[in-house]
């Protein structure tokens, strides 16, 4: 095996006070020649895969890296093509990008804001990268979506999905395929209210952080438009792992429905402990009981085991689906490593494809052509139907998966059944919706 | 030379040297050759090996001298680092008024956290100071970031005082004093000094090596040698050595007339302050302050850095923090196509089979060489790394000097 | 009323845990004096004694089920776990079933095992050092434990099912005298607590009524003294750190239906026991059991909406919170030693 | 009036009543020995001097002024050292440092910030403090680090850090307690040395009957928390209720 990794400088910005007091001036490379940050000048072009490789969202951070390098793989005319040959874009042709062979940087962002911050300033200062993709949070994404727009690198977000990061904290620089928790409620409500009426008094368990918030704002306000009554909303921290005296009020409440705005281990812990205190067997209003969680993580249902059957949420693409794009996709990832993607890996591959396409179309690397070509793109074939990347909030519109965990898995992958796929039509606000606004994209930005 | 003896000097001016021609030092391997990988010269890691290394120096003032082990260091690092953010949003650009109210709000902070807790001794205190930390942390993380504008209004405090889980950041809507609200080309204004941004650099391109001199560098490096050499003073003072009496024996030194509470109140606040203005520096270098900050585990890697340093030595804490951030930074960054091209020469089953010896050591398992070399360190060295160098050079230099080395690398306690 | 019962439930649930980790601290720091930061990876391990057996039970092969095909068209499969070709399909199937209680037996010798061996080959070297020693040792040596997990089970949530015959809740209320269905507690949860008092006062017994814990009683108190009687009170302080791992490791085995273990789960208890056994008093079993059940108890209370409406984010803080009042009221926890930990 | 006045001083733990209306009376410059059989309070008098104990009922008075309700470094500053009875000194700082404490205290007072200022700079103290090495015989040992000392060294050490501050009172708790003889004999002729050198007033709790006879002008004896009698060290080698209370019971 040889693969090469060559990595290549960048240059943040020249700045004319700290280059005077240095000598040799005729060695100084003239910084930003090509007008923008980290333009590459040889034979190939560098990305950088910013995902967690440690902390607890790990093991979706490792099914994003093994995305990613099949991205690349398919870039450089490897393999088998995956998704090239379903996109409804054709300018990629399997010959790298714009000609140029892509090589890739790796960067441990832990989930904490400062880390990715500083893997991500590692990748663009150190190695050169002129794209950042991946993350598993929505903290991360919109802290490393800043640097970028600070830097002058483009950034393709990975899992996140607050409102937020395409909303309060947009910007030019940043683009997100991953569906968001307004999309979320606004696919399950109607769901919700066809399975489970629309009487129904629903108690909120919600993480204490920003994507909890939006989230349980989401479905709040898109559940009680369908008549349902929130009885309670509870705020519970990041770092519980036993949820119990957070249920046993449930138990007191006249609630019929739980909410958990909780994701991954907290989804997990609270699930669990839900079951556990036996409310899906109770009664309550002559209704059953029902729990709900809104975001679906597959790889994180694992962790629920049995607990996840019959119970409704959404998901942004499983690998279930029959359509062409999904199934050369989870054909190549399947037999490259054995097993089927998860959402994860999805949101991140066709990123990556998407980024990669963006630049061929504008034929240039430099952050503001990318910018104009991704906005306002209609695309195809990506394993979400009809696709669109809107110009106002750099937010994709698509369809939205509600899921249910299935009765009966015929694998360890196989958790989740599609309930109904949500026309992108009825997922689609208006950019200054109340739950997006403040704000505002600023400018594209070539750094240097 | 500044008042210090000669050998402090001679300590002072290789820091200053190092510091200063650490771009060179940091990037020993040409550009493109396999060896590039271990090249820490770029700004931001240069950066955070400084300013690292201010946080340390000033923990091993407390924790060095007085052998008070404070467990919630990390929540001053964390005040300043949200302070300077406000000033940034609120006055203007210029890092100099930020880094001052950052060490204001982290002495304040310290005064009333040391108060309280300085009335315990041992892990008493050291429990005290985690609580204290671990609140502020839960205050920032989500109290404190809940809106509190009201849900229609898109004012200042639309994310709280603190920004939440991903931290304060600046916006294009902040209503600064001092400056625009936006670049020119309708960006977010980066920090400053008088006009010369932290971010900037410049390149020097020496055949195929490649050195960087970032703006931001240069100056916390400055901050750091005034804060080195602050804490020399310090050390070498009446008020260090009551400090050093302070850890020794306390019972002798009230009997000596000495009232203990203040010194040591005195040496918490200090090494709060050094760690707010490592906090502001942060935010002066990458605007945005973050929760995570202020979490045990910051706290405890401040501490770890001291001790695989060298307790109570001058410049071990500096050395132990290179060491945690280039782990972070460095190994952390090597994946298996990087191992893969290293081997390349090898055999394709010789290759594959290296690689997979190393493999769980690197990237995503940096945190398996950060415990291993913890252990390592610690059972082999009990000095730390400042012992690892004095043995090195004892070997090398053939002579025994005992006496001299007794006096100054004694390990805490 | 009903509400409050349920909250001191929860309450002295969340506290069995508490005090079992406190209580192995407390053991080893008692007796060795050393800090030991591993102990949360002791507790973590035993969590994985669980899901270890739970997977060694569930080998499997694989049997071609005719007429399927898997989500890559090749043929599907059917895993039937080697304990159905031994015992037959429903034996089988319950030997599976209860393979959290079973681990148990694997966690004992697992867990003695992998105290004695870090106390012999690790902490004993560390007794003389400064506790900042001791510190950084066992955090360096709980990373790799926790790494060590991480490669081979990953990081997600592993889930670890109690057996389905504790599935479901119990009507505790109506044992007491309130209308049936308004107190009702799972039933799992009820064990670990009578499990938790049962270890608990095992190792007060073992202690207080044979000659080895009176030895080691006498040596938490003076060890030169009980070494200079001649006494070998090195080996007994081994088995003492195996006691105390098997300890944590038992409230890892049967916390894991609770929470589904992860490698991390060990430094998510960490600080919260030593918390725990700093509120206790350093170098006091009682306290550290009694400071365990009194802050999982108002941690229970500080998370109710009625609480939370009045001052919002206590339950984020109120461990810490009530930490501070106590060590500020009382100098050395609830039931401390004078003299010990304090230089 | 003397220079440390102990008036109806009480002092119980729980049921145990360690001191009983002690009266004591220090004259200045002279050198006062309290003695008495184990558990005869004598410690506890000693702690009540020097703030760490605080009585329940009657007054220390020092120089004119209260001593009770005032912290150990207070009552330090008033003039009163402490020698302990197992030497007590910074171990993890050379001799000289050692010695540069005390001067830092007498000099500062009991806080003062000289964060900057270097030791190396501090010309007159340290002159100070090497004149009483000296005359303590150490100077040659100023750069050793006091923990590798011997005991005799350490208990030298000690003296001369209280030396140092020039106190009116110098408090001995059995400064020879588990010393050879001629260790002993030593103490002895430097607490005469410094008696006669210096002029300052020494109260000291001993139980060698050796050092006291050879050093003390006048002796208290206390038993049971009260004292028995208080006079020269004549009539206190003869007094019958002394030998029947203390030297009796030593035998």
């Amino acid at each position: 095996m040889s693969k090469g990794n060559l990595t290549r400088r960048g240059v943040l910005k020249t700045g004319a006070v700290a280059g005077a007091g240095l000598a040799l001036p005729t060695y100084l490379s003239a910084a930003g020649h090509e007008g923008f940050t980290n333009a590459p000048t040889g034979s190939t072009v560098t990305l950088g895969f910013n995902v967690p490789q440690s902390g607890p969202y790990a093991d979706e951070g490792a099914d994003e890296l093994r995305a990613y390098e099949l991205a690349v793989e398919h870039l450089n005319g490897e393999g088998d093509g995956g998704m090239l040959n379903t996109f409804s874009s054709k300018a990629l042709q399997g010959n790298g990008i714009l000609g140029k062979k892509v090589e890739y940087v790796t960067g441990d962002t832990q989930t904490k804001s400062d880390a990715a911050r500083a893997s991500a300033k590692s990748m663009i200062e150190k190695d050169g990268a002129i794209m950042i993709t991946g993350g598993s949070s929505s903290g991360v994404a919109v802290a490393v979506q800043a640097l970028c727009q600070e830097a002058g690198v483009i950034f393709m977000a990975g899992l996140t999905h607050s409102n937020d990061t395409t909303g309060k904290d947009k910007k030019a620089n940043g683009f997100r395929h991953f569906f968001n928790s307004y999309m979320s409620g606004a696919a399950l409500a109607p769901v919700l209210a066809a399975n489970y009426g629309t009487d129904r008094k629903a108690y909120h368990l919600t993480a204490d952080y920003n994507w909890g918030y939006t989230t349980e704002e989401a479905v709040r306000s898109s559940t009680e438009a369908m008549g349902w009554e929130t009885v309670g909303t509870v705020l519970t921290p990041l770092t519980q792992t036993d949820f119990s005296s957070y249920i046993t009020p449930v138990l007191q409440s006249d609630a019929d429905v739980l909410v958990l705005n909780h994701y991954g281990g907290n989804m997990v812990n609270s699930l669990t402990n839900a079951v556990q205190f036996g409310l899906r067997d109770r009664q309550v209003n002559g209704k059953n009981f029902e729990i709900v969680v809104p975001l679906y993580s597959r790889l994180m249902a694992k962790g629920a085991g049995a607990n996840v059957k019959g119970i409704f949420g959404s998901t942004n693409w499983h690998w279930s689906l029959q359509d062409e794009g999904s199934k050369a996709f989870v054909q190549s990832f399947g037999t490259k490593y054995g097993f089927p993607p998860s959402q994860a890996a999805h949101t991140c591959y066709v990123q990556a494809l998407l980024y990669a396409d963006a630049v061929e179309r504008a034929g240039s690397f430099a952050p503001c052509a990318v910018v104009e070509a991704l906005e306002g793109f209609e695309f195809d074939g990506m394993g979400n139907g009809p696709t669109l990347y809107r110009a106002e909030d750099h937010q994709c519109f698509k369809d939205v998966l509600v899921v249910k965990g299935k009765e009966n898995p015929s694998s360890e992958f196989d958790l989740l059944e599609i309930v109904e796929v949500t026309p992108v039509e009825q997922v689609t606000y208006e950019p200054d919706h109340p739950q997006f606004a403040g704000g505002a994209l600023g400018s594209c930005n070539n750094g240097a | 030379m500044f008042g210090l003896d000669k050998k402090d000097g001679s300590l002072l001016l290789i820091v200053t040297a190092l510091v200063i021609f650490a771009p060179f030092l940091l990037n020993p391997f040409p550009e493109g050759s396999a060896l590039a990988q271990f090249n820490a010269g770029y700004p931001d890691l240069m950066q955070r090996f400084v300013i690292f290394g201010i946080f340390a120096i000033g923990f091993n003032i407390l924790f060095g001298l007085t052998g008070y082990l404070s467990f919630g260091h990390a929540a001053f690092l964390g005040v300043g680092s949200y302070a300077a953010m406000w000033m940034f949003k609120l006055f203007g650009m210029n890092v100099l008024p930020a880094l001052a109210l950052s060490m204001i709000m982290s002495a304040l902070f310290a005064v009333v956290i040391g108060y309280v807790s300085l009335r315990r001794s041992g892990i008493y205190f050291s429990i005290l100071t985690l609580a204290f930390a671990m609140m502020s942390y839960a205050l920032a993380y989500s109290v404190l970031a809940t809106d509190m504008d009201g849900p229609t209004q898109q004012g200042l405090l639309q994310k709280g005082l603190t920004g939440g889980e991903t931290g304060l950041q600046l916006t294009l809507q902040d209503p600064r004093i001092l400056g625009a609200q936006t670049t020119a080309d309708g960006n977010i204004p980066v920090p400053t000094l008088f006009g010369l941004e932290m971010r900037s650099a410049t390149e020097l391109v020496l055949g195929d090596w490649v050195f960087t001199f970032s703006a931001g560098y240069y100056f916390s490096a400055v901050v750091m040698l005034i804060a080195f050499y602050l804490s020399i003073r310090i050390f070498r003072s009446p008020f260090g050595m009551v400090l050093r009496s302070i850890k020794s024996n306390q019972q002798r030194l009230t009997y000596t007339g000495m009232n203990p509470r203040p010194y040591m109140l005195a040496a918490f606040v200090i090494s709060g302050m050094y760690a707010g203005l490592a906090g502001g520096l942060m935010a002066a270098m990458d605007p945005l302050a973050g929760p995570e900050r202020m979490f045990w585990t910051a706290s405890g890697e401040v501490v770890l850095m001291t001790i695989l340093g060298g307790v109570g030595t001058l410049i071990g804490p500096v050395l132990g923090a290179g060491a945690i951030k280039y782990m972070e930074n460095i190994i952390s960054k090597i994946n298996s196509d990087i191992l893969h091209s290293w081997f390349a020469f090898l055999p394709d089953g010789l290759e594959d089979f290296i690689v997979a010896i190393i493999y769980p050591f690197i990237g995503k398992g940096w945190h398996l060489t950060l415990g291993i070399i913890f252990m390592l360190v610690v059972i082999f060295l009990p000095g730390g790394l400042v012992q690892g160098g004095q043995k090195l050079a004892a070997l090398f230099r053939r002579k025994k000097q005992e006496d001299t080395k007794s006096a100054t690398t004694e390990p805490a306690e | 009323m009903d509400a409050i019962i349920l909250q001191i439930l929860n309450g002295l649930d969340k506290g069995s845990a508490y005090a079992l980790i406190a209580l192995g601290l407390t053991l080893i720091f008692g007796t060795l004096g050393v800090v030991n930061f591993a102990h949360g990876a002791l507790f973590m391990i035993g969590a994985f004694c669980a899901v270890t057996l739970s997977r060694l039970l569930s080998l499997s092969h694989e049997v071609a089920i005719p007429g399927q095909v898997d989500f890559l068209g090749n043929p599907a499969t059917r895993d039937v776990p080697y304990v159905y070709d031994i015992f037959g399909e429903a034996a089988g199937a319950a030997i599976i079933d209860w393979s959290v209680p079973l681990a148990i037996l694997l966690a004992i010798p697992v867990m003695i095992a992998v105290g004695v061996i870090m106390e012999r080959g690790l902490i004993k070297h560390f007794y003389k050092r400064p506790h900042a020693d001791q510190i950084l040792v066992t955090f360096g040596l709980a990373i790799v434990l926790q790494e060590i997990i991480k490669y081979y089970y990953g990081a997600n949530p592993i889930p670890a099912p109690a057996p389905q015959a504790f599935v479901g809740s119990f009507d505790f209320g109506a044992l007491i005298g309130f209308e049936p269905g308004t107190i009702i507690y799972p039933y799992w949860r009820l064990v670990y607590f009578a499990f938790a008092v049962v270890i608990i006062g095992a190792v007060f017994a073992f202690l207080q009524f044979t000659t080895f814990g009176m030895v080691v009683r006498a040596g938490m108190a003076d060890r030169e003294t009980v070494g200079l009687l001649g006494i070998n009170i090195d080996k007994r302080f081994t088995i003492m750190f195996g006691l105390a791992a098997a300890v944590a490791g038992l409230a890892g085995v049967m916390y894991a239906p609770i929470t589904s273990p992860n490698y991390h789960m060990g430094m998510d208890f960490l600080v919260l026991s030593f918390v725990v056994v700093v509120v206790g008093g350093m170098g006091s079993l009682p306290g550290a059991v009694l400071a365990g059940f009194l802050l999982g108890i108002l941690e229970s209370f500080a998370s109710m909406r009625e609480v939370l409406e009045i001052v919002p984010g206590l339950n984020q803080i109120i461990i810490y919170l009530v930490a501070i009042v106590i060590l500020l009221t009382r100098p050395r926890g609830l039931m401390g030693r004078k003299g010990v930990m304090e230089d | 009036m003397g220079l440390l006045e102990v008036k109806d001083v009480n002092k119980r733990f729980g049921g145990l009543q360690a001191l009983g209306n002690v009266n004591l009376s220090v004259a200045e410059q002279t050198v006062h020995a309290i003695i008495g059989p184990n558990g005869a309070g004598k410690s506890t008098l000693l702690n009540c001097l020097v703030g760490k104990l605080i009585p329940d009922t009657g007054s220390v008075m020092f120089d004119g002024q209260s001593v009770l309700g005032r912290t150990p470094f207070e009552i330090n500053q008033m003039g009163i050292s402490r020698v302990f009875q197992t030497p007590e000194i910074f171990g993890d700082l050379t001799v000289m440092e050692n010695m540069l404490i005390p001067c830092f205290a007498k000099r500062d007072g009991s806080f003062a910030l000289h964060g900057i200022r270097s030791v190396v700079s501090e010309g007159e103290l340290r002159d100070q403090a090497e004149q009483m090495l000296e005359d303590v015989n150490m100077l040659d040992k100023r750069n050793m680090h006091s923990a590798s000392m011997s005991r005799g060294d350490k208990r030298r050490l000690e003296m001369a850090m209280c030396l140092v501050q020039n106190p009116k009172l110098l408090l001995l708790d059995e400064p020879t307690a588990g010393m050879a003889r001629a260790d002993t004999n030593n103490t002895i002729d430097l607490l005469k040395e410094i008696k006669e050198k210096r002029n300052i007033t020494i109260a000291i709790i001993e139980h060698d009957m050796h050092v006291v006879f050879s050093l003390a002008e006048r002796i208290t004896v206390l038993a049971q928390g009260t004292p028995l009698v208080e006079d020269t060290p004549e009539n206190i080698k003869g007094h019958p209720k002394v030998k029947e209370a203390y030297l009796g019971e030593a035998a």
